[in-house]
């Protein structure tokens, strides 16, 4: 049968094929978490930035917004939005939505206590000083 | 259809086209929102019209995989269905519980839902296409894994051909990737790492294998090509997927935290992903112009080749145009990846499902195929949602080429929302193709309601 | 029908697919002493673009060897060796440019 | 409607023997692809990764010269030229042990195999000898883009390595039990092919990364 193209060897080239670089993601994983925490700027995750990620989470923001380019694209970033506008402009920005004004994009009012408008900026400070490879081009995001 | 248990793939594909609809909806209403901002606001804010939107899209593709499934299965297998009872029960499971998901995005706030469904005992919601409530995403598990076991005993009793063997690894896989969506660990960069174990390993790995392998099928029943030929085919599609997939989830390891290496590994294997979807084309043309026989079917057939086409066209092409890290460091997060993501999702799984359903569906009507009005009909439906999405997809390309150079590239970079305004033409002329998309799917949905002599069963 | 006329063909024809063992084990020297050129070049710490183009003309050579005979595609349709060649030809000529571009900067 | 009724044979064939192409001055036989045309896919979509990962190392080098060289000069250049004659060796002992298929002689084909999955086991043990040197010293995929690059090549290329060892097992086992004779050398020629592929890669590999300055 030489020269043909024969079921059992396409089948044996996918699986080896497929578990060969299955184990080659898995290995680079691997490599990858033990390069994280020069990186990752775990040393600054604080309680705060954890509580701060969960009001995140729990109010959707990726509905909109990204965050280091990942989610909707219908808001600003805001991996970098902490250098961009600092922590008090973000507080009374969140504070004064909506704006309402009419024909513009909305952003709901969430009725932060003192409390979640610092931790919510925590986790924004945390997020911008992860190393991204230089990512963003520009402060604009 | 040869297999009675066949038919319990009938409410499936009618929950999934039912979904469909309820998609677009939403979809023409952010579409709207891109331009007056404030419609809607506050009852439906963007963020819940594009949670509902990708959610819909993927609770239905599901829908569609698992009808599919359940017509494909017995008919390979030769042999009836292990428990069609529990294929029914787990629709209804599926169906309430995505309703009730839906109802609860639309009706309650998403802190509250947070609270009422346990995310503080373990917290996975808020995540891009991961939003669901911990008792939905406990429920897919269930459902999956009772899906599976149901098909698996299928398969075991019966015949194992190659195209049911390689569904089931993909649908094994789908509900193993799935599983990282309940890790959502504090640190960010890890958080986002393993989100794209679930959603990258899904569209760009497993679900491959089940496009494949539903495309295969159809080819098969609707060329007459022979069977051993079309199966090489599949092995040698799904190899090159794998083989350029898996590590190709390396380019989203560019920007977020992790390290650099990341960008050649991952420029380097996706930018071959395109060579499977390729092959796809390839395969589907050559083997319709070797055809054995004409299919009554016609429409089935110009499904099949339009997934070709446009899984070429949208995860090939459009994915390539900006996987380079070089090119992605300026296009990351803009409106080019909201072109790349609907042709692609279009493109691929959309038109796969609605090939299937094309196909099958006469079949559980009890006819070889529809009327040839019907199909006109049908295949009117399918050129006006296919045009109109290259052309949404080459609206927001323009949004997007102009975004990046105001906001990324210039010497004096805009900020994001005056850009938006620069832009907003685009939008608008987004919009527009989105209406006539869903002009085409009420087409398509006319074409099931158009009468006329069906041709009779016995070409089946 | 193919397997039989294959078999067919292998047994009345007594022609070798793959080359005598003579001419291997030719090649197999030649490769060889190739790859020794090589690792001297890189012992006495050579460099420079003459150096290089002899490099990879060495490399190009001993892979049209391995393509041609060891892989016998010398008697495959002319397709494949063609593609083959041609991919040796294009990472090898890139290779070139950009050291070539290296040079300068 | 298209009265053929073997579509991908014919296809296959128009690959691998079309009727129209000269066959060789020196004798009559037509042309013929050796082995598996599944595996020339697989070999052709192989070397497009590698190709493409060689012409990055070498832009990239472009870039910082200084670096490259001076890091290149700590790779240890004895163990990649032993590595670069075990594989020559080990793809000619696989060339033989093929002839010796082909001349009826299978036990003699298992023979060749075995010295040419002996070879390739000292091409791993070289290997590994020269990572656990390099690891000692820090080397790692982040440490830079030159060591990245090297540990990515080499590594990826030593993972075709190991899987064309257990082809090569294979192979042992099929010509110890008389598997493959002439009109039957479809999996030893898939085999070597591979096999050969492997070496080929090496080829361009040892002096693109470790000589080329």
């Amino acid at each position: 049968m030489s020269g043909t193209f024969t079921k059992a060897m396409a089948r044996n080239i996918f699986y080896g094929g497929a578990v060969f670089f299955f184990l080659l993601l898995v290995a680079l994983s691997f490599d990858t978490m033990s390069g994280l925490p020069k990186s990752d700027n775990r040393a600054n995750l604080t309680e705060s930035v954890l509580r701060g990620k969960h009001i995140w989470e729990t109010r959707n923001c990726i509905g909109c917004h990204t965050l280091l380019g990942e989610g909707a694209y219908f808001a600003p970033e805001l991996g970098n939005v902490y250098p961009r506008r600092g922590g008090e402009f973000i507080k009374a920005w969140i504070k004064s939505q909506p704006t309402g004004t009419p024909g513009r994009r909305q952003m709901p009012q969430f009725n932060f206590t003192e409390q979640e408008l610092d931790d919510i900026v925590a986790f924004l400070k945390y997020t911008s000083e992860i190393n991204t490879q230089k990512w963003p081009p520009n402060i604009e995001g | 259809m040869k297999y009675s248990s066949q038919s319990v793939a009938m409410p499936y594909f009618i929950a999934a086209i039912g979904l469909f609809v309820g998609q677009i909806i939403f979809g023409l209403a952010m579409g709207l929102q891109y331009v007056v901002g404030d419609f809607l606001f506050p009852e439906i804010p963007f963020n819940v019209a594009r949670m509902v939107h990708t959610n819909l899209l993927i609770v239905w593709l599901l829908f569609g995989f698992m009808g599919a499934t359940y017509f494909l299965v017995p008919e390979e297998a030769e042999t009836e269905l292990y428990s069609p009872k529990l294929a029914l029960a787990m629709f209804w499971i599926f169906l309430v519980a995505g309703a009730a998901t839906i109802l609860g995005y639309l009706l309650v706030p998403y802190s509250t839902l947070a609270e009422m469904t346990g995310n503080n005992i373990l917290a996975t919601m808020g995540r891009e296409f991961l939003e669901q409530p911990l008792l939905t995403k406990i429920g897919i598990v269930i459902v999956a894994l009772a899906f599976l076991f149901n098909i698996t005993m299928t398969l075991l009793k019966g015949r194992k051909t190659v195209i049911s063997i390689v569904l089931l690894m993909g649908l094994w896989g789908l509900a193993i990737f799935f599983l990282f969506s309940f890790y959502n660990p504090g640190n960010l960069v890890k958080d986002k790492f393993y989100w794209w174990w679930v959603v990258h390993l899904w569209v760009e790995g497993v679900w491959e294998l089940i496009m494949a392998a539903i495309l295969a099928f159809v080819l098969i029943k609707v060329t007459g090509v022979d069977r051993e030929v079309i199966e090489k085919w599949l092995y040698v599609i799904i190899t090159l997927a794998l083989v350029t997939g898996l590590i190709g989830t390396g380019h989203h390891y560019f920007w977020i935290g992790t390290p650099g290496y990341w960008q050649w590994l991952g420029s380097v294997f996706s930018a071959l992903e395109p060579i499977p979807f390729f092959a796809m084309t390839v395969f589907a043309f050559n083997m319709v112009n070797r055809r054995r026989r004409e299919h009554p079917n016609k429409a089935a057939v110009l499904w099949a080749l339009g997934t070709g086409v446009m899984a070429f066209l949208g995860a090939g092409v459009w994915g390539f145009l900006h996987t380079l890290a070089p090119v992605n460091y300026y296009t990351h997060g803009s409106q080019i990846t909201a072109a790349h993501g609907h042709m692609a999702f279009y493109g691929a799984y959309v038109l796969v499902v609605l090939t299937m359903i094309s196909y099958a569906m006469p079949l559980l009507r009890g006819r070889a195929a529809n009327d040839e009005r019907a199909q006109v009909c049908e295949m009117w439906g399918f050129w006006l949602m296919t045009i109109s999405m290259v052309f949404i997809t080459l609206f927001l390309t323009a949004a997007g080429i102009l975004q990046v150079w105001l906001q990324r590239v210039s010497d004096t970079p805009m900020p994001f929302m005056a850009v938006q305004d620069q832009v907003s033409l685009f939008y608008w002329m987004r919009l527009w193709a989105g209406v006539v998309f869903a002009a085409g799917l009420v087409t398509y949905l006319a074409s099931f309601f158009v009468k006329g002599e069906s041709k009779p069963l016995i070409h089946a | 029908m193919h397997n039989q006329r294959t078999s067919a063909r292998a047994l009345a024809v007594h022609h070798s697919d793959h080359g005598t063992p003579r001419r291997a084990t030719m090649i197999w020297v030649i490769l060889i002493a190739a790859t020794i050129v090589t690792w001297t070049v890189g012992e006495t710490g050579g460099s420079g673009p003459a150096i290089v183009g002899l490099l990879f003309s060495i490399a190009f050579g001993k892979g049209a060897m391995i393509i041609l005979d060891y892989m016998a595609l010398r008697r495959a349709p002319l397709m494949w060796p063609v593609l083959a060649l041609g991919w040796m030809t294009l990472v090898c000529s890139l290779i070139g440019i950009a050291y070539w571009k290296g040079l300068g900067a | 409607m298209c009265p053929n009724t073997r579509v991908m044979n014919t296809f296959a064939q128009t690959l691998v023997s079309p009727p129209s192409l000269p066959a060789v001055a020196s004798d009559a036989a037509p042309r013929r692809l050796p082995g598996d045309l599944a595996i020339w896919f697989f070999i052709l979509a192989e070397l497009l990764a590698f190709g493409a990962f060689f012409i990055a190392y070498a832009f990239a080098r472009a870039n910082s010269v200084e670096l490259f060289n001076a890091q290149q000069l700590a790779l240890d250049r004895n163990a990649g030229a032993i590595n670069t004659i075990l594989l020559l060796t080990s793809s000619y002992f696989v060339v033989r042990a093929v002839q010796a298929a082909e001349a009826g002689q299978s036990r003699r084909a298992a023979s060749w195999i075995a010295g040419g999955f002996a070879c390739g086991m000292g091409f791993v043990v070289v290997k590994l000898f020269e990572y656990v040197a390099k690891f000692a010293a820090g080397v790692s995929l982040s440490s830079s883009t030159f060591h990245m690059f090297y540990l990515v090549l080499t590594f990826f290329h030593f993972m075709h390595v190991i899987l064309g060892l257990v082809i090569l097992g294979a192979l042992w086992n099929g010509a110890r039990k008389g598997r493959y004779a002439p009109g039957n050398m479809n999996g030893i020629e898939t085999g070597a092919a591979y096999w050969h592929m492997v070496d080929l890669v090496w080829l361009i590999l040892f002096p693109l990364v470790y000589v080329m300055r």
